[in-house]
């Protein structure tokens, strides 16, 4: 009876591998690009979402007034120029005639003032809106000029500007109460079918003001294992896929037919203390910590090398050599002398919160740092959190320590003011502000000299990264890997994948 | 019947304790809808703006009110409104469900085509080389986490052959049936390699005991030949326990299978649910809960029937 | 000890209760620091090391010994399977025991109850306390008994209630003997039988659960090790550094088989029908 | 002319190494067509597996025939030796031209098969019918059992017919195909007198009408007089004795055949019955008395429950019971007696009815004026305590301390029962049957109970046991002045020890008194009829009728209420229930 029962399951085998195989995708070279990735936008409002995933979305079906480029230069998006005032209290911009929505109405400048509005207003709930508060009033002299009117001068508002939060929607779809719902923008592509977490198919937008993409559209696939995206590049299933653990991406180039393009990002990696709690109130343990920890090698281990010691300022126009800041290079001894000086030459405890996934190397970065601060007597206790019981746990500064990768921007002012001025709606994360630095805050806002801007923040940085609040370490790569085939993408240091529009596939 | 109308009536009972405890769970996590969505980034909402965001989504009231208002909305069919999704959540999950139960009807076949006959197989074999076989071979199946079968399954096809099924997406089974065959089968397999194991376990055992049964001896002493004696009269005795567990088994996978789902990135609904989760979409998660429950018990009351179809006693009885 | 001596004339008890001896006494080297070198100890500068002659097993991304830490992982998720299955055994056993016993009423609320639990889709329901409580050693322990117990008092409740119209409990009572002297010494005593086999089999499923919750990052957290956590944390290194997928993945699977065997092992020794079988 | 079947040399083993442990050994006898040969013995005298080695079931049990041949003589002439055939072989000969019957009908019948699906096997296997062919067939096959409405029946399932029925409907499925030799292994034992009677009756029949041999397995002697030709004793696993039924019995050479004939219970026809007792003349203070007792347990339905009647269990019971008297209950399964002697001790409540031990106890609850020992010694005992722990229960329920005294009084009483000194401090399993129910004996004494209520006490175990623990149970009576509330289904074994008698049918005592008047001249019709069914070697060749009434329900609607009992006297101690 033996002999049925192995038929039986012969046949059931061979059949299920005959179906598989039917079933298994051939490689297909359409001008639709097939794109991958871990992490799925979370919702549609350009003006609520802050999240990288949502922005990257958002970034290819709306447009903002001005948008930076590869080198973060400011360049033209739906205005085609703009200018300060000599007081820098008025920015007045000029729309692109030809801007139309993809609802086909013409972008107008009461779409902007409509748009801004909404932003400003607080029921809208948009948390950008405190890049904004120097917006008095805006005026529309007519179809093509906006005219924006400001409290005090404000240079970084133009940079603040570039972000896809200050996106211009429709202002009938506002009155209607649709954003957020319907995605209706002027930018690249159109979204025409959206299942959270699961796909988004792109279609290009054929009467886009910047030109014409040379791709039909797009379809995401949202695969969150990130080893799931490389086996589908590898199958050539996927043409083109954003990938954020470094682990995964470094085993991209050994592909033959896959490209891995990497860029410096302005995020940046940081071990944050908590300084109202003790002893991190006290100066010389800061110190010590950040004398203790070896910035390289907590990026050689956990990132496997992949990324660049950073001080406070990522910014290439305002950062500076990281050797010309406190205790760069490690140094144990000194380490240990600061901690004999504040009294803790035994060492302390402490606990250091994490994000599960959030960065993918949050895990690895906590164990380097806890192995290196065991060398001076603190003995760290890791907790891994998910990612929402993180934040909240960070938003009340409930925590000793905090391993983060926090968002940068390519103002040194709009990336810094929540956390280092006394009016930072992040005080209460950052737990540490002195004169000096809202002093120096403060000139580096209303200065618009470049070159002056940069001596302000040179000294910021150097006096942050000595009283060390936080420990910054490094700012890592965003990652795109393709299909050799798939070319004209330039990556730039938001992350923003706004090149999507000039890349074609070859057949 | 007598006993199934009993338990249906402890039905909503059940349904209602599922309600409660996925309500206040689901709340007790840290974070809210604004953290998930905005992140960090929630800390430079002004009051206004966050309670703005709360009447938004629907957390602006105490508990009680809140429960009270999804309860009566839940009990008229409507769910709520998935704020992930802005959808109804009942349209959420039923896009979501064919996949799930696809998957579960998929790999329970696999795992009753391969376990049966060889938990049937080893019962006949008992204690010979080829039943050990059997049985480590089962014991393996079992002692997999299905991540490293999935993983190891996505590794070797597509390193070492080049080919995969296409990822991230799902074809409903009457649009075009082999991609969709071709997108369920190595979750299918994943799941019903150790869905297959404990089957097999669970035959043979029940194999066991029902072949040394008098009445399996009283049929040999009619010159029943050992094929009949084995499928016609120890199987349908034997099945009791193989049903029992497949139904728990099926019923564990329509509430989705979280991690095979993940790895092979497959819009089921036990993603959905972890997703909802995370996002703390609130009406989601209470409404694919208490979607699941219901399956479960569904599927439990269907293994009664079941019972009831292949055993007279249960049939004829009243319990 | 009449027991063991029967495990291990059992065929595949021999083999299981071998391998579960082998485990518990590395889980206790490595519980009491009897470990090549230090599990914690991370030595950068020799990460990622294919398996040799210091490192028997390699090093992981830390250059930590993954031979060490295996031991120590293998003692940490016992720890875990053995805390959660016994947290879950005994509310089953007290949960099951007041069912069977009460009848009517608190049999059905008590069961309903478990039912409640049942329907709710387990893993989330781990996930749910987990991420309530927060993550760390004890809160899997905490939830995975929970969403074991119900399996446990429907185990015990089962043969509580067969074991309740047995004449040996009748007969206790004709002499008058307290409620308390026949749960303790008529029922517990006799449900201990299938309650070993159920234990070792749940065993087994603990080890498999908590290797899950480690992969949703809920387990165990780091730098302690466990077996799901190895796992979890080797998976995108599988392709660079695969001994850190293979040694664990390795351990887990002959792990639970060694649990797997000693719990069919014991359901032929302790079970009267299938010991017929046998003869 | 060859005899049908000729065994010789018969030796069967068991396990790995079968030679080394045989069950069986150097078995040899000769049945001739038409003859029926009884094969009689204890448990683990190897009767059963001798009986399974000839159609080489044993195979499928574990065993494995060492030695000697089975010659089978074929239909058509050719002889066959079973011991060396092969599988394919036997399977036509297994119910074509063997059949076979076997103890327990409600496990020995699938449970998830019908009736007729079960008949219908064999018209299908052997000869080769089917669809309405086979029905037909199966059909008639139940007719020749005497199953009235055997077209219905067909369609229903085992567990919709009583242990009578369906041994009735084993019996159909053996004979469907003329078997030439049917093996019936204990088929009565779980059967009640009356059932045992009938089937009895039908297998004489069948016997008659057909050409058939059959091999009778049985450990009841006085079972097989009516209808075995020869009579083969087996003890551990050897012949001790083999003859023609009337020499076996009249003139047995063999100890062990002499004492299965002597000390065993035989029912004597209430000659035997104990004269060792006379009631007082004067009323003195009985040791139990019982005044309408009424357990009605309540029959519901519906989603609700509703109760929409009841089963009336024991309906209006009264008697009494003086110390050193024994009063039997005796009645079949169903009849209620043990729910009498349950409720009686306070596990199951009473719906109505007194009774009172002769301390002043609360009702219904255990107390140790009254004590109880249960059928199955199996059973009532916790497998998980030592000897020393169950001993001690009573002591500790009854809220007294286990004290130094207490070990020696269990040490007394162990040895007054017959267990070894060192039987404290070890567990149930290491005891026999027999020895595991002296232990119950011993617990229940434990308390120095009036009362001992022995619930079908030696039902369980084998014969020559029941006669040893008879004896005990009566010089413990004599010499603590015990009361006896005993009952049985077994007429013989009540005979031995019983001073009175209580007959039960349906819930309600039909006839009670004293034993002897009552077995040698029942008045009512069912203890008529219950002593009819009794076999006996006295009662050789005798053939029994064919009896298929039913016990009826003992469902009533809600609010029923039974007559009150008419009682007719017969003598001075002996009344029975006055009939219509």
């Amino acid at each position: 009876m033996g002999k049925s029962f192995s038929g039986k399951l012969i046949c059931g085998v061979a059949l299920s591998v005959a179906l598989g195989a039917a079933g298994f995708a051939v490689p297909a070279a359409a001008a639709t690009l097939r794109m991958a990735w871990s992490q799925d936008a979370t919702g549609l409002d350009p003006h609520k979402q802050t999240a990288f995933s949502s922005l990257r979305l958002l970034e290819l079906i709306y447009e903002p007034l001005v948008r930076l480029d590869d080198a973060l230069k400011i360049v033209p998006a739906l205005a085609q120029s703009w200018e300060f005032s000599q007081d820098s209290k008025t920015l007045t911009f000029k729309l692109d005639p030809d801007a139309t929505f993809q609802n086909g109405d013409k972008v107008t400048s009461a779409d902007v003032k409509a748009s801004f509005e909404r932003l400003m207003a607080e029921e809208t709930g948009a948390a950008a809106r405190a890049n904004f508060l120097s917006i008095a009033s805006i005026d529309t002299p007519d179809e093509t000029t906006v005219v924006f009117n400001l409290s005090q001068p404000d240079v970084p508002l133009l940079t603040a500007m570039t972000n896809i939060n200050a996106a211009v929607v429709p202002a009938s779809e506002i009155a209607a109460g649709t954003i957020g719902t319907k995605a209706i923008g002027s930018g690249p592509f159109k979204l025409d079918k959206w299942e959270p977490n699961a796909k988004e198919v792109l279609s290009a937008n054929k009467d886009w003001a910047g030109g014409e993409t040379s791709i039909d559209g797009i379809d995401i696939s949202v695969l969150p294992d990130e080893t799931a995206i490389l086996a589908a590049l590898r199958a050539k299933q996927v043409d083109f896929a954003l990938i954020n653990d470094p682990l995964v991406a470094t085993l991209v180039p050994n592909e033959a037919g896959l490209r891995l393009d990497r860029t410096p990002v302005l995020n940046y990696h940081v071990l944050q203390l908590n300084p109202s709690r003790t002893p991190m109130t006290e100066l010389g343990v800061r110190q010590a910590i950040s004398c203790a920890v070896d910035r390289q090698d907590v990026l050689d281990t956990a990132l496997l090398g992949e990324g660049k010691v950073t001080g406070p300022l990522t910014m290439p126009a305002y950062a500076i050599d990281p050797s010309q800041l406190f205790c760069y290079e490690r140094d144990l001894d000194k380490a240990k002398q600061l901690m004999a000086d504040a009294g803790y030459a035994d060492g302390f405890s402490a606990t250091v919160i994490a994000a599960t996934g959030e960065p993918p190397t949050a895990a690895a970065e906590a164990q380097v740092l806890q192995s290196q601060l065991a060398e001076i007597g603190i003995k760290l206790d890791i907790k891994l959190m998910e990612l929402n019981v993180y934040v909240d746990t960070w938003l009340k500064g409930d925590f000793d320590m905090a391993v983060a990768l926090n968002g940068g921007r390519a103002d040194p002012y709009s990336m810094y003011n929540r956390y280092w001025t006394k009016a930072g709606n992040l005080q209460k994360v950052a737990n540490y502000i002195d004169d000096t630095l809202d002093d120096l805050m403060q000139q580096g806002r209303v200065e618009s000299d470049p070159e002056k801007r940069r001596e302000i923040f040179a000294a910021f940085e150097k006096h942050l990264a000595e009283v060390s609040p936080w420990i910054w370490l490094y700012t890592s790569y965003s990652y795109t890997a393709q299909q050799n085939n798939v070319e004209g993408f330039v990556p730039t240091p938001t992350g923003s994948l706004f090149g999507l529009s000039k890349v074609s596939v070859a057949k | 019947m007598n006993y199934l109308t009993r338990r249906l009536v402890t039905f909503p009972l059940v349904m209602l304790g599922v309600s409660v405890l996925v309500f206040i769970s689901i709340r007790l996590v840290p974070g809210d809808a604004i953290t998930a969505m905005l992140g960090t980034e929630a800390g430079l909402l002004t009051p206004e703006q966050r309670a703005a965001l709360e009447a938004y989504f629907g957390i602006d009231q105490s508990w009680p009110v809140q429960y009270g208002r999804w309860l009566l909305g839940a009990l008229k069919g409507d769910l709520g409104i998935s704020v992930t999704f802005g959808k109804p959540v009942l349209d959420v999950i039923l896009e979501r469900f064919p996949l799930t139960l696809e998957l579960a009807l998929l790999s329970m076949a696999i795992a009753l085509l391969i376990g049966l006959p060889a938990g049937v197989f080893a019962a006949t074999r008992n204690e010979k080389p080829s039943d050990l076989g059997v049985r480590i071979f089962a014991m393996i199946g079992q002692s997999t986490p299905n991540f490293v079968v999935g993983l190891l399954l996505i590794y070797i096809l597509s390193v070492g052959f080049g080919v995969l099924p296409v990822m991230g997406a799902f074809t409903p089974l009457f649009q075009d049936p082999l991609e969709n065959l071709g997108q369920l089968i190595l979750p299918a397999l994943t799941l019903g390699f150790a869905f297959a194991a404990s089957v097999t376990r669970i035959a043979r055992s029940a194999m066991l005991d029902v072949l040394s049964e008098d009445y399996v001896r009283t049929a040999r002493s009619k010159g029943a030949p050992a094929m009949s004696v084995l499928w016609r009269h120890a199987l349908p005795n034997a099945l009791i326990p193989v049903v029992t567990l497949s139904g728990v088994e099926f019923g564990y996978l329509l509430g989705g299978a979280v991690i095979v789902e993940q790895i092979f990135a497959l819009p089921g609904l036990g993603r959905m649910v972890l997703d909802a989760i995370l996002q703390r979409d609130y009406a989601l998660v209470q409404g694919s809960v208490l979607f699941i429950a219901l399956n479960f018990m569904i599927v439990n009351l269907l293994v009664d029937l079941a019972y009831a179809m292949l055993d007279p006693r249960i049939r004829l009885g009243d319990r | 000890m009449r027991i063991l001596r029967a495990i291990f004339t059992h065929p595949s008890g021999r083999i299981g209760g071998t391998i579960v001896g082998l485990y518990l006494v590395v889980a206790i080297l490595g519980a009491l620091g009897f470990t090549p070198h230090d599990p914690l100890m991370q030595f950068r500068i020799d990460r990622l090391q294919a398996p040799d002659a210091v490192h028997w097993m390699g090093t992981d991304l830390f250059g930590r010994d993954v031979a060490s830490r295996l031991m120590v992982g293998i003692s940490q998720s016992f720890v875990v399977a053995f805390a959660s299955v016994a947290l879950a055994a005994s509310a089953g056993v007290v949960l099951g025991l007041a069912a069977a016993w009460s009848g009517k009423g608190w049999d059905g609320l008590i069961m309903r109850i478990m039912d409640v639990l049942l329907a709710f889709p387990a893993i989330l329901l781990a996930l749910l306390i987990i991420a309530v409580v927060g993550p760390g050693t004890w809160t899997s322990v905490m939830a995975i008994a929970i969403v074991y117990t119900p399996i446990f008092t429907r185990v015990v409740r089962g043969p509580a209630l067969s074991l309740k119209t047995r004449d040996f409990v009748d007969a206790a009572r004709t002499f008058g003997s307290s409620r308390y002297y026949i749960l303790t010494r008529h029922l517990m005593l006799n449900l201990v039988a299938p309650l070993t086999v159920q234990v070792t089999l749940a065993l087994a499923w603990a080890l498999l659960t908590e290797a899950g919750l480690s992969f949703l990052g809920l387990g165990t957290q780091p730098p302690a090790s466990s077996l799901g956590l190895m796992l979890s944390d080797s998976r995108n290194l599988m392709e660079m550094a695969p001994w850190l997928l293979v040694f664990p993945g390795l351990a887990i699977m002959i792990g639970i088989l060694g649990f797997n065997l000693l719990g069919d092992a014991l359901r032929d020794i302790l079970d009267p029908k299938t010991r017929r079988v046998a003869a | 002319m060859t005899p049908l079947l000729s065994v010789s040399d018969l030796h069967v083993g068991f396990g790995r190494d079968p030679r080394a442990s045989e069950i069986v050994r150097r078995v040899s006898f000769d049945l001739a067509a038409g003859e029926t040969l009884a094969i009689v013995g204890e448990s683990g005298s190897g009767k059963s597996v001798t009986a399974l080695s000839i159609n080489r079931l044993v195979d499928y049990g574990g065993g494995q025939i060492t030695r000697g041949s089975i010659a089978y003589t074929r239909a058509d002439g050719r002889t066959l030796d079973l011991a060396q055939a092969s599988e394919r072989e036997l399977t036509k000969i297994r119910g074509g031209e063997i059949g076979m019957i076997f103890q327990e009908p409600m496990t020995s019948l699938n449970p998830v098969l019908t009736i007729g699906e079960q008949i219908e096997e064999s018209f299908r296997l052997h000869r080769g019918l089917t669809g309405r062919q086979a029905s037909a067939a199966a059909k008639d096959a139940l007719d020749r059992v005497r199953i009235p409405d055997a077209a219905r029946r067909l369609k229903y399932c085992p567990h919709q017919l009583s242990g009578g029925m369906l041994q009735r409907v084993m019996i159909a499925a053996a004979i469907s195909c003329n078997p030439r030799l049917l093996i019936a292994d204990e088929p009565t034992t779980a059967l009640d007198v009356t059932v045992q009677a009938q089937i009895m009756a039908l297998l004489a029949e069948l016997k008659r009408e057909t050409d058939m041999a059959m091999i009778f397995i049985t450990h009841d002697i006085g079972l097989v007089a009516g209808i075995a030709d020869t009579v083969m004793v087996m003890q551990s696993g050897e012949v001790v004795e083999q003859g023609r039924l009337d020499t076996v019995l009249d003139t047995p050479q063999h100890p062990y055949t002499r004492h299965l004939l002597s000390a065993v219970p035989h029912f004597e026809a209430g000659r035997a019955a104990r004269t060792d007792f006379r009631r007082p003349d004067t009323p003195a203070a009985p040791a139990l008395k019982v005044e309408g007792l009424t357990v009605r347990f309540p029959v519901t339905s519906g989603l609700f429950r509703r109760q929409t009647g009841a089963v009336h269990a024991v309906d209006g019971v009264d008697f009494d019971l003086m110390p050193g008297e024994t009063l039997g209950i005796v009645g079949e399964s169903g009849s209620g007696k043990s729910t009498t002697a349950r409720a009686i001790l306070g596990l199951v409540p009473p719906t109505r009815g007194r009774f009172s031990a002769n301390t002043n106890l609360r009702e219904g609850q255990g107390s140790s004026a009254v004590q109880m020992v249960f059928q199955n010694p199996y059973a009532s005992l916790n497998p998980r305590l030592r000897v020393d722990s169950i001993l001690a229960e009573p002591v500790i329920a009854a809220g007294r301390r286990v004290t130094a005294e207490t070990t020696q009084r269990m040490t007394q009483l162990l040895e007054r029962v017959g267990l070894p000194k060192d039987a404290l401090q070890r567990y149930p399993h290491e005891f026999s049957g027999g020895q595991r129910q002296r232990l119950c004996i011993a617990r229940a004494l434990m308390l120095n109970p009036s009362v001992v209520v022995l619930d079908e006490a030696v039902s369980a175990l084998d014969v020559s046991v029941q006669a040893k623990v008879l004896q005990l149970l009566v010089e413990l009576q004599q010499e603590f002045g015990l009361a006896y509330l005993f009952v049985s289904h077994d007429m013989a074994v009540v005979e031995r020890i019983a001073h009175r008698i209580a007959v039960v049918y349906a819930g309600r005592i039909v006839e009670i008194g004293d034993a002897t008047s009552i077995l040698s001249k029942p008045k009512h019709s069912y203890t008529k009829r219950l002593i009819a069914a009794v076999p006996s070697i006295d009662r050789r060749h005798q053939t029994f009728d064919l009896d298929t009434r039913q016990v009826p329900s003992l469902v009533r609607p809600l609010g029923y209420e039974p007559d009150p009992a008419a009682w007719q006297r017969y003598g001075p101690d002996h009344k029975a229930l006055a009939e219509a």
